[in-house]
């Protein structure tokens, strides 16, 4: 647990795809593809547009410092819209109706009218080298009374195949984005409000599922820090480790800033040549390269080498800020002697760079260009280790912690989308959206009403098959045999590879029906689900699996069958019920509930002990 | 609420809240404002008021030296724009005419040449007219006197083919004029502008020596096509490689990011051609595209009309009704050109009987112009020829391009 | 003289020897006859004298057995020609109509089906007139309701495109309903006729159930391409492939000579429309191209009309100086849509100002129909609307596939 | 020398390509090319049109007896005409004009008003399936007296590349036709009227010169024979040699026919399948072929064995027909047993086929089909042979025996161009046709008024570059070292490889005006022309190969040398003259006329002997 002193504040965003039949801005359906799939492919430059001011916003900058050509890959299913070669359409009407429900949900006003606008984004993730973005509603409440700031209807961003080739199949699918104030003050408290408002999204019934479809970035700062972006959080149940190691790196940060100072640490802004030294090095790195660099930081020593966050060091922000240049890494003398470097060289290094004790030297090994401009990032970033901790967007890697991605964005570089008319949102409009009930209403309602027990009322509710388990309980299936075939059986179908996806609604409500009825056991389902999702039609395989038996019928088989073992019925006496289950049962091959046959059977061998 | 201007910090009532936001613009009765986080919402002109101006800080100073070792081109601008900027604040684009601006926006311009710039005129180019294109032919002729190397003409793609075809005709040029646009405006980072205007200074430095139309060759930013001016037309309406040369090869291409121009054989080449201008225009002159059943009252609505180019069906047809109609407007001396409709290939009305009819009543067969180029042609030769037997010798005779004498295998 | 007749048997005296000839016809008053070795020259009146008629042999009659097991299918003739005979008595070419003559002619056409002929007009295809594209529906939805598997109409190639689109809307069809034509006349050797014509039968009798145009795929004889009528579109006056699909793949191709037919994806099958037919046009519908510099004058001449169709630059503009005229139409109750002269592409009018102020006046957008698909559209649209807001509405809907509401790449 | 008696009667057809700027019915120049330059390709099929007969020409169905894909290979300098892809153009006028030129010089009349005829040709060699083809004007006189009947204007057919494939680059270029009434009576006399219309047409200057491009056919028949046309004779000293072997081959064919006659022969329709004779035969044509069938024909034995022309059996002509059907040739027992057919095999087969001993058995090895096929072309040749000579057309082989090509074309069937407007001839036109002298008279005046040879004058007026003779004489240039310099000395050159035609024709007269002009020494031709070729200017490589040298500068030049060698000059007297020639003429190098120089020494020794 985290001090209450740190002064955490932290706001989410909350990226959910919508499930409409097209994308926001095309007609093209929303539909994700292979990338093997791909028909076309062509490729561009994007380009920073010098804004007003002849200043390139510092984000862009970073991304464009080599003007980088972009491939995209095209499908059938995508279009010129996508391709940035054709105006695009109106608002999706659609997506922005789901957006209000979401919106209304929360408790938030909307705008009279919606601009849509553009956002730059050059890299590469838009064929535009803009992200269209409208302002839809704004000032929601959460529950425990924290603000959402606004929610967005966005396009969706091309996904990365490779380093500079992007995917067109998801550029364009509709996004909301929900924006929370930084109210959040515990790691715990971040995690519940991701999980409450992807509950929200959920609640609508028309958001994508799946990986990639939701994805949260998470605003930390902490009394001292600074306000840092963690960008794509997918997993929920890492959000609390993440924000807890995000503290205890702006900390360790804060701590190495006052041991810098008290060093009254320094850096050098000159990086010195030291390729001769590693002439003859065994070191793969160094001897490859046709240049190694170093960066005096007096003052440093031992600081480079902590550790901030777990698996990271101060080090290792360094390098980030490094590999920007295309660099593949830096070496410090805090890690010094190691990867092949010599104690004999590390001593020759800082003798070269005039290395005092407690002074760190970093070594870059590259072509000459490339490692001028990685010593710039280093005494970049060692600048603001003096500092504290700089404002940056940053990535969450596996396990929680973080690495440096990008500057912070300046002021947003936002411009009307001139393409697209706005839309006016009306008081009627508004008025009629209907806000769905929340998927833990539903829940408690399963359970009040249903006799579902909490867990499974839950699960019901957050399923994907809610909308089938609902329309099953409305033709009379009892609420606990829809939910367990639907979560249970199906799941376990599915983990034999049958493709219970195949399997229609109609039929699976049908076969549910059959059971409900009395025409198929319901020991038989697995068997029926199975024949219907290898494409057989409902009817045979009720035929084939289920046949009709009367009560009649029943009977005579039971009396048959207790009749032909009296022996071992009188000597079992009501033992025999369960052996002689099996029999009936495998006669009656499914059609037959089982609690039915126990309950004719127990009677038949009654009735044969009784005489 | 009159007194609101655009850029104005205003006070906004947004969802209950006051918050400071910058008046933009009026749309629908509603009022765009800009938030603080950039976007724009409409709101009731109720909600919000004034609060005051805003400062507007002054556009940095950029200082652009061009290189006088390189060979002098000049920019002359009608509408189209290569160059512009955003004002983020108000989400206003601008678009930039100084060599200045245009070498800071495309710094990799000022590798290729130095630059002259001009701006005649600054209008969608549907708005565009032959008074304009006599404008831009004088200004043209000018800079090529004054002894520019090359001139590049900004123009917007609409009609950038109708305009850079009357050029062609009106100027004869012993340098490149190359007319440049681009499909994506000049403010999205994925615009065409920077590729389309750094390969059209390519050509205007390249030994090539007419009036040519620069713009991408494929919808990937690899090179751009240069068509002749009288060959060229629009064939998609949002595309980047929308631009295909008709009925003949492209002149050649521009390989991007290489910038190396490569020239067909077929090319005029740099200083073939003497410096002059005949830049009259007969603007008495449509064009009309014929489709079956189409009344011939059509032409009615033409009247003091000097010139006609008829798209016609197939091989340069038009129903038999039209014939008497046509024969009144040649008697009433008007000249009628016959194009076809197909575009591609060659009008030939000796085929077929309405054709013959065609013939005898005095319609001149276009042979394989472009529609919009034989219009563009016949308001030049009606405006530069003294009798009507010399235009139609003209018309069917190849000046500039237009026409060529052989249709070339094509798979 | 004038009681000399073509074919007469005549005596010529030609170089100071008199030798006997046929007479042929009249042409700039030379008398053209035919000497013995089949050369026509043409002499003054006054050298030829006539001996007599001269005995016309009758054509071989000429026995053809259609085969009963075939799929019955119908030719409907509206003047374009499969098969033609040439009497080289004469060198009359004369068109043959009867299934026979055009079985014998084309004997590969009775392993394919057997056939029923119909002949609805014999005129050139450019005095097509919305009356007869009536008569040809009625005729073809007679025909299918007799009970054909599918129906060929030949055509001439110059308008076969805006009829098959006018059946495409006028006829809902089960079965195939293929338009053929050929663009060298049937009685070449080299002509196309043959191979379009049982190409069209392989596709009359294939899984397809829409309104389509079957002609060369290539310049070589290897392959027909399937077009969709309300696709296809001439783009070259003269070459045997002058027929391209615009704004989509063609429906299909049929190899020669094997005759496999290869359908896409998108094609309408074979019975998925019942048969129905609204027939009504209204033919106060115009398509006007616009050009720069135009004068809004030229829709003058079209009053009183219901339906306009412009042909705009780029996304769909005209210039500034039309917005008033073309209002004043709208007012008066015209429909006016817009489409672009680029054929490719989609129209846009809220990017650019002059196409906002279109919208604002009540012009419809197009989206990506080809200009002469909408004139045929519009005509069909406005007389089976009730209203002008529900012809608006049909005229942005796809109803036949003229209007693709997705732009697919294509390099 | 034949018999007077045998009643020859020949007539000619010349076909001669003319040298116009461009083609007959399009803007494409007449440039013939290499097949390896083409840029395009594609293929057709063609058809017999019906006739109003439902007929089609005999010649026309053999020719599609299969029906055909053509290929044809298309250049940058052919266009969609010759592709039959666009209509045609006007008529040429400028090859309108030539072939009135031909026409006056032939004491022709014109037509009033020509018209273009479409006339089919359906084996492939034009794609539109007809050549285009003009009665142009009738009735001229040969000068023997003989009847000109017509000269037509026709576009040039496409060359074929090979089987199926042909080449557009000749398709379309004008041709004239000048055919003859059959007015000649000897073999000698066919030759004459070939050289004399050949003079004609060469006489405009106007027609294309080389191999192909003019070509002769003949009509021959003799008493009893039958009319048959031979194609294509190129070579005007093998006219005579073929006029006499077709004369011979139709002679033996009719003495073959007295003996059939007399031996009573007949054909026997029925071939015999003899598969099974051959099944183990050492011939590998007969053991690779799926069918062998034999035709009998009864008293034909010795008959197809006989010579008709060198080379020439009636069984090549039986074999002619067979081939047409795509197989390979025939085998018949007059040459059995050969090619590894043994004399048991052919004894075998002559059973099989019930042979008597003057019979003869043809035999076909191929596939079924065309083994059937070529069975009844087969009898259908052996039939005429009972009838005599048939009417044929065909083609020379080398040395001037000739081979079946297909059936004489019937009447010729031809119908209106209607692409092509007709175009009148008026008087006017006629009247200012300028007649071109012949190139005999030409040759004449050469002699006359220059004094030339006769063989130099004719030679210099038949050469191609008598042009550029006649206007280095119109420039001062002495006929005779014009025609020396033209035939003699750039022939020479040609021969060393010295590429000749690069010289500018206004070079080549300032070169011999230098001469002329006592600049250069006619002996420094060669090396100045040679100069040219190379594409040196005519200042450089006159100045470079004849500097100026004054007759002052000779005679100092002559008086130094000869005073250098006063001892040599005194011993040997006027005999010095020779070696000193050699050592001055290298001295003035090129630059003076060996006559001058001869002079000037002379004179030298001549005073040096004096003092």
């Amino acid at each position: 647990m985290l001090p209450d002193d740190i002064g955490l504040l932290a706001g989410i965003e909350i990226h959910q795809q919508i499930d409409s039949r097209r994308k926001l801005f095309c007609n093209c359906p929303t539909a994700m593809r292979v990338t093997s799939e791909h028909t076309g492919e062509f490729s561009r430059y994007l380009r920073a547009t010098v804004s007003e001011m002849g200043e390139i916003d510092e984000a862009a900058r970073e991304e464009m410092r080599d003007e980088r050509l972009f491939t995209y890959y095209s499908y059938d299913t995508t279009c010129l819209v996508e391709e940035d070669d054709e105006p695009p359409t109106t608002l999706n009407e659609e997506a922005l109706g789901i957006c209000l429900q979401i919106a209304k949900t929360c408790l938030m006003t909307p705008v009279p009218q919606v601009h849509v606008m553009r956002k730059l984004v050059i890299d590469g993730s838009n064929t535009s080298g803009f992200q269209r973005t409208a302002l839809v509603a704004t000032d929601g409440t959460l529950p425990g009374g924290g603000l959402i700031e606004t929610i967005c209807l966005e396009e969706e961003a091309a996904q990365r195949v490779s380093d500079a080739i992007f995917s067109l199949d998801r550029l364009g699918i509709p996004l909301v984005e929900i924006t929370t104030s930084p109210c959040m003050h515990s790691p715990r408290e971040v995690r519940d409000v991701a999980e409450y408002l992807g509950m929200v999204l959920r609640s609508t019934g028309r958001v994508k599922r799946g990986l990639g479809t939701i994805r949260q970035d998470v605003n930390i700062s902490i009394s001292g820090g600074a306000r840092v972006e963690i960008k794509g959080v997918q997993e929920l149940d890492l959000i609390e480790e993440m924000v807890e190691r995000e503290v205890t790196r702006q900390r360790t940060l804060l701590e190495i800033r006052e041991e810098l100072h008290r060093r009254d640490a320094k850096i050098c802004e000159d990086a010195i040549d030291v390729s001769t030294l590693f002439a003859g090095t065994s070191s793969g790195i160094l001897k490859n390269a046709s240049c190694v660099l170093a960066v005096l930081l007096p003052g440093f020593g031992g600081m480079v080498g902590r550790e901030i966050q777990p698996g990271r060091r101060l080090g290792s922000e360094i390098s980030d800020y490094a590999k920007k240049c295309g660099v593949g890494g830096i070496f410090h003398t805090d890690e010094l002697p190691a990867y092949g470097v010599t104690p004999d060289e590390v001593a020759a290094l800082k003798e070269a760079a005039k290395a005092r004790e407690d002074d760190c030297v970093i070594i870059i090994a590259a072509d000459r260009q490339r490692a001028a401009c990685a010593a710039r990032q280093v005494t970049r970033r060692a600048r603001y280790a003096l500092l504290g901790v700089p404002e940056e967007t940053r990535k969450m890697l596996e396990g929680g912690s973080t690495a440096y991605m990008r500057p912070l964005p300046g002021a947003a570089r936002m411009y009307p989308e001139t393409d697209i008319l706005p839309v006016s949102i009306s008081d009627a409009r508004w008025e009629s959206t209907v806000v769905p009930p929340l998927l833990t209403e539903r829940a408690k309602v399963f359970t009040e009403r249903y006799g579902l027990d909490e867990g499974l009322a839950r699960q019901v509710a957050f399923s994907d098959r809610l909308p089938l388990f609902e329309e099953a309980v409305a033709a009379g299936i009892r609420p606990a045999l829809a939910a367990r075939t639907l979560l249970a059986t199906l799941r376990e179908l599915s983990r034999d590879n049958v493709p219970v996806d195949r399997i229609q609604d109609s039929s699976l409500i049908g076969a549910l029906l059959a059971v409900e009825q009395g025409q198929a056991a319901k020991e038989a389902l697995p068997d029926i689900l199975s024949a219907l999702a290898g494409g057989e039609e409902i009817s045979t395989a009720l035929g084939r699996l289920a046949p009709q038996v009367a009560t009649a019928d029943l009977d005579d088989i039971v009396a048959r069958i207790v009749g032909e073992r009296k022996a071992f019925v009188r000597e079992r006496g009501m033992a025999a019920l369960g052996p002689l289950m099996g029999i009936v049962m495998k006669e009656v091959r499914g059609s037959v509930d089982g609690q039915v046959v126990s309950k004719a059977l127990k009677d038949a061998i009654s009735r044969e002990l009784s005489v | 609420m009159s007194s609101i201007e655009s850029g104005d910090l205003v006070s906004c009532r947004l969802a209950g809240v006051e918050r400071k936001a910058t008046y933009i613009t009026s749309r629908d009765s509603y009022a765009v404002v800009k938030l603080g986080s950039g976007y724009n919402v409409g709101v009731p002109f109720e909600w919000i008021s004034r609060i005051g101006a805003q400062e507007i800080p002054a556009p940095a100073q950029i200082l652009v030296s061009q290189d006088d070792s390189l060979p002098p081109l000049s920019i002359i601008s009608t509408g189209g724009t290569i160059a512009s900027r955003i004002d983020y604040r108000t989400g206003a684009v601008t678009s930039q005419f100084r060599a200045e601006d245009i070498l800071t926006a495309i710094p990799r311009l000022g590798g290729i040449a130095r630059f002259r710039t001009l701006q005649i005129s600054s209008i969608l180019s549907e708005n565009m007219t032959p008074a304009i294109w006599q404008q831009l032919a004088r200004a043209v002729y000018d800079e090529v006197a004054a002894g520019v190397h090359g001139v590049i003409v900004t123009h917007g793609t609409d009609t950038i083919s109708y305009t850079a075809a009357a050029l062609s005709f009106m100027l004869t040029t012993p340098v490149p004029v190359i007319f440049v646009g681009s499909q994506r405006s000049a403010d999205r980072p994925s615009s065409d502008n920077m590729i389309n205007a750094v390969c059209s200074a390519a050509v205007a430095t390249s030994p090539l020596g007419e009036v040519a139309v620069v713009m991408h060759a494929t919808s990937s930013d690899n090179s751009c096509a240069i068509h002749r001016a009288t060959r060229v037309r629009k064939m998609h309406t949002s595309r980047r490689d929308a631009f295909a040369s008709i009925g003949n090869r492209s002149l050649g291409h521009v390989a991007y990011p290489s910038l190396a121009v490569t020239l067909g054989v077929d090319v005029v080449h740099r200083g073939s051609h003497a410096l002059s201008l005949r830049d009259g225009l007969e603007e008495r002159c449509a064009l009309v595209q014929f489709a079956p059943g189409m009344s011939p009252s059509v032409l009615e609505g033409l009247s003091g009309l000097k010139g006609l180019v008829i798209a016609g069906t197939g091989l340069g047809h038009v129903s038999s009704a039209w014939i008497p109609a046509l024969k009144d407007l040649v008697a009433a001396g008007c000249t009628v050109v016959m194009t076809s409709q197909c575009l591609n290939g060659r009008v030939c009305d000796r085929v077929y009987d309405t054709g013959r009819d065609l013939l005898d009543i005095g319609v001149i067969e276009g042979e394989d112009m472009l529609p919009e180029v034989a219009l563009v042609k016949l308001m030049w030769v009606l405006a530069n020829t003294a009798s009507l037997d010399e235009a139609a010798l003209l018309m069917r005779e190849d000046l500039r391009g237009e026409i060529a004498m052989r249709s070339a295998h094509a798979t």
